[in-house]
């Protein structure tokens, strides 16, 4: 019953570390591609199920009296989440540029800004005027709301671990400049990590887009 | 592993390619002769036979159609068979005389073989698609559900609507050309279009009228229609084949087709026998939605403002 | 990929760090009887049910409806979310995502070679791989008692055995928990374990995605499994709404299950179809990765974008238990359709998640007992991508009698019989495979060619399904049941045996009874065709699905049925009994390749080291290259050319068989 | 580990696993109701007396808000069963003491009197045979055994009334109603009797709960030969 434990017979040539760290590379690229195909599937469910419900309407309870959700909170979350977006976006085209802290000071308000869209969501259910069984609108309106938590969670925890982890690298891989500018294998990784995350970031942003006009505006 | 794996010596006698039988004719030969012997076989003696049988003209052009699937696969199915067996009989490593398996190119690919398959499946599989579709618009929706909006109708001139209505755990029928009366009984006259009008008043059922072949699903606040010309005088099964809850399984009552006048008399006594019920039900409607309180079974708050289902539909609204 | 084919000259590199990981801080997890492994997370699995359990009740005590009713679905909803936490917490699955919160990475995993490796959340895919093999089995045989109650009710047509609400249940529950675990049936154990390797890789992507992936699939097992203590559910697998919606008790474990469940298909779906494209090792061009590995990524590309569907789906039939919303309910502005849709548009993907992997197989076993390479390859792999997309196309087939638009029938009939061109491809490819070949028949093998003979059945059943005149009869009865036990038991099921019997040799080191494997193997086929076959008669006499009486004059084809389906249910007792036999009881080492396969996975060291791969291997060709004369080996492993002319006419040229023969 | 530490490790797993297997048959499984036997009570021929009630909330049990049918057993003992096996081809006087308030029916249809001796049943001793559901409190129940064609409708007490039977089993002492009505039983095997009114509070359409579970509003009238 006694753990054995042996140390790693691995070793790796020069050619199968560049090729481990391509390997490592294309992964943050097709994973957060393919991420972003696995939300886009979710997201399509509730617009599916927004349009099928709006176009069958059922027993005239699409949406009766054209009940909103709170309109005011609803502009609030899109253009916080839009801001932050688009501050995600602009910092990454900063830093490619040389300027580490502009993304870093962006990124970190995106943090806030991701955390004050998911504060005023939450907020907003408390405050429906209508109750969740009362139209195929109530219903898809919390749909949304909990797939939207879900994906500003998923979004602001990514930006926050890249911010993270830029922090710590700075002390390792000084001598090669710094972290997001350097060649070191370090920060070729950690550059796709974030081209990954400010994609995601630009989806979120399409993706707000989209149902704050299936729910405010149409 | 000891008596099967392959004998590493490589210089097999080869012998002369007249002496290589022709595999691929001996395996069509067989295969054409089981084919015209069983084809005709099940065609005549077990197609007549085969569910749904033909009550109903649905039943007997389902009945058609699958003849003709059957038909068509048995030899695709044989095909595989007969290519199987032989295979497996012929090519078998403890065979003596089995010669060592050729690699390289001609055993990868042959565009031709490729093509042929591609070329034969695809011709079977788009004749099927097309027979399928020429069967189910002339013989309007094969005495399926066609949904609210059918468009496929029959040409009849005299079309006799039958609502079934599925409830948890029973099907009831309404004749809404006989004053709308609602009985327990599905009763039909021969020789006549029907109409199916399939709606639920909870959840989803699936009105399965085995003989006659239809089957459509009930769906709350849906007016499932399906159609079909009876033919034949009988008993036939009605069954739930969706699954609806704990008394699925005995969701199911018998029905019988009748000749026309005794049909005739039959509604006309039931509609007098149930009068005093039917003026309590509610007016015939293609969907019900059932009081509020019925609906909702207490299950979503119905008084929390602003909402309430009886806004909608008004107090115990029963039609629409 | 930029490594040429020449190495540089063997030099030692003693730097034993692995690229990306240097210097900074790292989490690592330490073995030891205080770490995390399955103890701790049952711990957390218990604290999380019971705290989510006060909570929902705490959230709910207002709640008029509760009151009424007496069972509370925000409760078991929180104390199954909530227990579903505590078991990741305890395995130690969010360890990692807590310290990239503040930007550690991982440090690399330290090699272990003791059995309680097997308890452990690891990022070693062999490991998750002989994780899923216990796992899926585990489900499977679980399903299996569910089915042998099933056809014990069935003896009869009127006297019961179990209650009709209890007999549901079973039924709801085998074919949900077999769904389930069809869908990681092989992903889960041969893809983790096997497509790395086959791809010359020395790990995956995503190795802690993996073995999220695992652990998530148990929690769906053990969720779907709290469904009985909470009084079953009434739905079927289907779980059509608004029964759903009625239904109380287990079925909030079979909404937060398959969301589980769904989780899991998509975290290993996104792991391995990350793996295959960017893993691959030198020279694996497109055109030479394995047909396995093909059916694999087409089968990703479903998990993880058909699987989105199903989780929303879930998550809105959660929100009406929970937050009574009211998506599928009519009265209420929602729509019964609206399951039906969202389902079936995962639904159908799924059914070829369950069928690729079983292509991909078979692929891979026909060329090693036929000494023949894999005929028409491309056109295999062409299929397996056609059946992929074309899946996506033809959900609403399940809804023909439903009462949709009627102009949508001619179309998804059309759709529906089109897949079966893609899906043929395998029968060209195994026939042509078998075409003058010299086969031998292991064990393996008979179970790949029983899937030709079983999947032929279930093939063409379906397109008998997809005519609606013929689909007015036969659907929703047992004709229906039987065409996908026929699919997915007799396709899947039968593949998976067969891959375990081909693969585990490699994964374990130990050889299966071959005398057991062929019994288990000819109980399984005859008494599976006797209990599936009279199905089809018995669906085209009228006997709908799911239901606990039936016609008196079915009773001897049911009983029929249900006897060979009891034999066919203790044929896995010979097979549980010969890998507790021969892989643990009393194991019998195996030769390194005992098939003399040319697959790459087939050439590294027995047992496969921690890395795989001693050098990232090059790949010189396809590995199907049998029969053909100075072929050369798979790939050049850096060490030696091994595997060269294992073909029986290479000898000639290399002047050696294969050294790893077993004779 | 040795030959035989490995051995008895997989027996010991495998005698785990089948004894999970059977205790999961055994408690979640098998829980039939306990069958109430009316065979024996009385001589060969002579009708059978099958007095039940209906409450609107047990008040033990797993489900104690649950609505239910209690039996009385030959002794005069009232039994939680919804299992009654009676004789074949025998008239069955069924008494009904019916404590639960009404609703109006989903279907009206199910408010008439189908199958019983004469097409009638009595409420309180006034025969009718149809039943407005929408009149005064509606109808608490119907017994039904759709595959013989009975359907009674129970008629349903004043909801406002002061003295609601809460717990069962009731005494008469409670508001109730008395229903009266006579059937011939069926050939020999097992028919499902259910109820056709949502009374299932509290979950969708009225039908869950305890309309979807055997032993409350729903079980199985046992034919012997």
């Amino acid at each position: 019953m006694t753990d054995t434990t042996t140390t790693p017979a691995y070793s790796e040539t020069p050619e199968e570390r560049e090729f481990e760290l391509r390997a490592s590379i294309g992964s943050y690229w097709t994973g957060g591609r393919l991420f972003i195909g696995m939300f886009t599937f979710l997201l399509a469910s509730e617009a599916f199920a927004y349009f099928y419900l709006r176009s069958s309407n059922s027993g005239q309870l699409w949406r009766p009296r054209n009940v909103t959700a709170p309109t005011g909170i609803g502009w609030s979350i899109y253009a916080v989440v839009l801001v932050s977006s688009v501050l995600v976006i602009y910092g990454q085209w900063r830093m490619r540029r040389g300027s580490v802290i502009d993304w870093e000071v962006a990124g970190w308000t995106a943090v806030l800004g991701g955390l004050v869209a998911l504060g005023l969501q939450i907020w907003q259910l408390t405050q429906l005027p209508f109750y969740p069984g009362s139209s195929g609108y109530a219903s898809c309106f919390i749909g949304w709301a909990v797939m939207n938590i879900m994906m500003l969670f998923g979004a602001t925890f990514w930006i926050e671990t890249v911010l993270a982890r830029s922090l710590r690298l700075r002390k390792v891989a000084a001598d090669d400049g710094p972290v997001q500018l350097g060649g070191s294998p370090q920060a070729q990784i950690f550059r796709a990590n974030v081209s990954a995350c400010t994609y995601f970031w630009g989806f979120v942003a399409v993706a707000s887009t989209l149902f704050w006009v299936m729910f405010y505006l149409i | 592993m000891t008596d099967t794996a392959p004998t590493p010596s490589a210089h097999q006698p080869a012998g002369p390619p007249s002496a290589e039988p022709r595999h691929f004719w001996r395996m069509f030969a067989i295969w054409i002769v089981l084919s015209a012997i069983l084809d005709p076989l099940f065609y005549f003696l077990v197609g007549p036979h085969v569910p749904p049988g033909t009550m109903t003209s649905s039943a007997a052009e389902n009945q058609l159609d699958f003849n003709i699937l059957f038909v068509i696969a048995l030899p695709v199915i044989l095909a595989v068979w007969v290519y199987l067996g032989y295979s497996i009989i012929m090519w078998r490593a403890s065979r003596k005389d089995a010669p060592e398996p050729v690699g390289g190119e001609a055993a990868r690919t042959n565009l031709r073989v490729q093509t042929a398959w591609i070329t034969v499946t695809s011709v079977i599989v788009l004749f099927l698609a097309g027979f399928g579709t020429y069967e189910l618009i002339q013989n309007y929706g094969a005495g399926g559900g066609q949904g609210p909006n059918p468009i496929w109708k029959p040409t009849a001139s005299h079309i006799l609507p039958v609502q079934v209505i599925g409830q948890q755990w029973k099907f009831t029928y309404r004749y809404p050309t006989y004053g709308g009366f609602e009985t327990q009984q599905l009763i039909l006259p021969a020789d006549t279009t029907i109409a199916f009008h399939v709606t639920s008043l909870d959840v989803i059922h699936s009105f399965w009228a085995y003989q006659l072949s239809i089957k459509a699903d009930a769906n709350p606040q849906v007016d499932n229609v399906a159609y079909t010309t009876t033919r034949q005088l009988g008993r036939f099964t009605v069954r739930c084949s969706e699954l609806c809850g704990l008394w699925h399984g005995a969701m199911y009552n018998f029905g019988q087709v009748v000749p026309k006048a005794q049909f005739d008399s039959w509604a006309r006594q039931t509609e007098l026998t149930t009068a005093a019920n039917t003026r309590l039900l509610p007016p015939f409607a293609w969907t019900y939605v059932p009081d509020a309180n019925g609906a909702g079974g207490g299950y979503y708050n119905n008084t929390v403002d602003p909402y309430s289902p009886s806004e909608v539909y008004g107090a115990r609204q029963p039609a629409s | 990929m930029t490594i040429s084919a020449e190495r540089e000259s063997e030099v030692a590199y003693p730097d034993p760090t692995p690229p990306h990981a240097g210097g900074i801080q790292g989490w690592t997890s330490r073995p030891g009887w205080l770490s995390q492994h399955l103890g701790t997370a049952i711990v957390g699995a218990v604290a999380g049910y019971l705290i989510g359990h006060w909570l929902g009740n705490v959230i709910a005590s207002g709640y008029n409806y509760v009151a009424n009713s007496g069972v509370n679905a925000i409760a078991n909803t929180g104390g199954l979310l909530l227990g579903a936490l505590g078991w990741l917490i305890g395995i130690g699955a969010l360890n990692y995502p807590l310290a990239k919160m503040v930007g550690m990475e991982p440090a690399p995993e330290q090699e272990t070679t003791s059995w309680t490796r097997y308890f452990r959340y690891t990022a070693d895919h062999k490991v998750v791989g002989l994780q899923y093999v216990i796992g899926v089995l585990l489900f499977l045989f679980t399903g299996g008692l569910l089915a042998m109650a099933i056809r014990t009710e069935l003896l009869s047509p009127t006297s019961h055995v179990f209650g009709p609400g209890t007999y549901i249940s079973i039924v709801s529950e085998h074919g949900t928990m077999m769904m389930m675990m069809a869908t990681s049936a092989v992903v889960g154990p041969l893809g983790n374990w096997l497509v790395p390797i086959m791809i010359g890789a020395r790990r995956t992507a995503f190795p802690r995605i993996e073995a999220f992936s695992f652990w998530i699939f148990s929690a769906g097992y053990l969720v779907i499994l709290t469904a009985l203590p909470y009084g079953g559910f009434p739905t079927g697998w289907t779980g059509y709404a608004p029964l759903q919606t009625q239904a109380s008790g287990g079925m909030m474990s079979y909404l937060v299950g398959f969301a589980l469940i769904g989780s899991g298909m998509m975290a290993a779906g996104f792991n391995l179809a990350v793996t295959i494209v960017n893993y691959r090792a030198p020279g694996m061009t497109w055109s030479r990765v394995p047909i396995f590995v093909w059916s694999i990524l087409a089968t990703c590309a479903l998990l993880t974008l058909a699987t989105p569907t199903l989780v929303a789906a879930g998550l809105f039939g959660i929100l009406d238990h929970t937050a009574q919303t009211a998506f599928y309910v009519n009265e209420h502005g929602g729509s019964s359709y609206l399951w039906e849709n969202l389902f079936w548009f995962f639904g159908h993907p799924e059914v070829y998640i369950m069928a690729l992997p079983g292509f991909g197989i078979v692929g891979e076993i026909l060329p090693v007992f036929t000494r023949k390479p894999l005929f028409a390859y491309k056109v295999a792999a062409a299929g397996m991508v056609g059946v992929a997309l074309l899946s996506f196309f033809v959900w609403q087939h399940h809804l023909f009698q439903s009462g949709i638009n009627p102009d949508m029938r001619p179309l998804f009939m059309l759709t529906t019989e089109l897949i079966s061109i893609p899906t043929g491809f395998i029968f060209l490819v195994g026939m042509g495979t078998l075409y003058k070949a010299k086969i031998r028949f292991e064990v393996p093998m008979l179970f790949a060619l029983a899937l030709f003979f079983n999947f032929l059945i279930g093939g063409v059943t379906g397109v008998f399904l997809s005519d609606v005149p013929v689909n007015v009869t036969v659907h929703g009865g047992f004709f229906v049941l039987s065409h996908f036990h026929y699919t997915i038991m007799g396709g899947l099921i039968f593949a998976l045996f067969g891959g375990l019997y081909f693969w585990l040799p490699k994964m374990t080191g130990k050889t299966m009874n071959k005398k057991l494997g062929q019994i288990h193997f000819w109980m399984m086929f005859i008494f599976f065709n006797l209990t599936f076959f009279p199905m089809f008669i018995i669906g085209l006499l009228g006997q709908p699905r799911r239901v606990f009486e039936y016609q008196q004059n079915l009773q001897a084809l049911n009983d029929f049925s249900s006897v060979s389906a009891f034999i066919l249910g203790s044929s896995f007792l010979v097979f549980i009994a010969n890998f507790a036999w021969s892989i643990f009881i009393k194991p019998t080492p195996a030769p390194p390749n005992p098939w003399n396969s040319l697959g790459l996975e087939w050439q590294t060291a027995s047992p496969v080291p921690y890395y795989n791969f001693e050098r990232i291997p090059v790949v010189l060709t396809d590995p199907y290259r049998y029969g053909e004369e100075g072929a050369p080996p798979v790939a050049d492993l850096g060490e030696e050319l091994v595997g060269a002319g294992a073909g029986p006419r290479a000898g000639t040229s290399t002047g050696e068989t294969s050294a790893t023969s077993a004779e | 580990m040795s030959f035989g530490g490995r051995l008895s490790t997989f027996l010991v797993l495998l005698a785990v696993a089948v004894g999970a297997a059977v205790y999961a048959v055994v408690t979640f499984l098998t829980p039939n109701p306990q069958v109430v036997d009316f065979t024996g009570a009385q001589a060969v021929g002579a009708p059978v007396d099958l007095t039940v009630q209906t409450v609107g909330a047990i008040g033990f049990g797993k489900h104690p808000t649950w609505v239910s049918y209690l039996v009385k057993d030959p002794g005069g003992q009232w039994i939680h069963s919804t299992v009654w096996k009676v004789p074949a081809h025998t008239r069955i006087n069924v008494t009904v003491e019916q404590y639960d308030s009404g609703s109006p029916l989903r279907n009206q249809q199910w408010g008439l009197v189908q199958g019983t001796t004469g097409g009638t049943a009595s409420l309180n001793g006034t025969t009718f045979s149809v039943y407005n559901s929408y009149d005064a409190n509606g109808v608490g129940h119907t017994f039904a055994i759709p595959t013989i064609g009975l359907n009674v409708p129970l008629v349903g007490v004043d909801p406002n009334a002061t003295n609601t039977c809460g717990a069962a089993p009731c005494t008469t002492n409670y508001v109730h109603n008395v229903m009266r009505f006579s059937f011939t039983s069926p050939g020999p095997g097992e028919y499902p009797w259910q109820c056709f009114v949502p009374c299932g509070l509290g979950f969708l359409y009225g039908n869950g709960g305890p309309m979807s579970t055997i032993n409350y509003m729903g079980g199985f009238l046992d034919v012997a030969a």
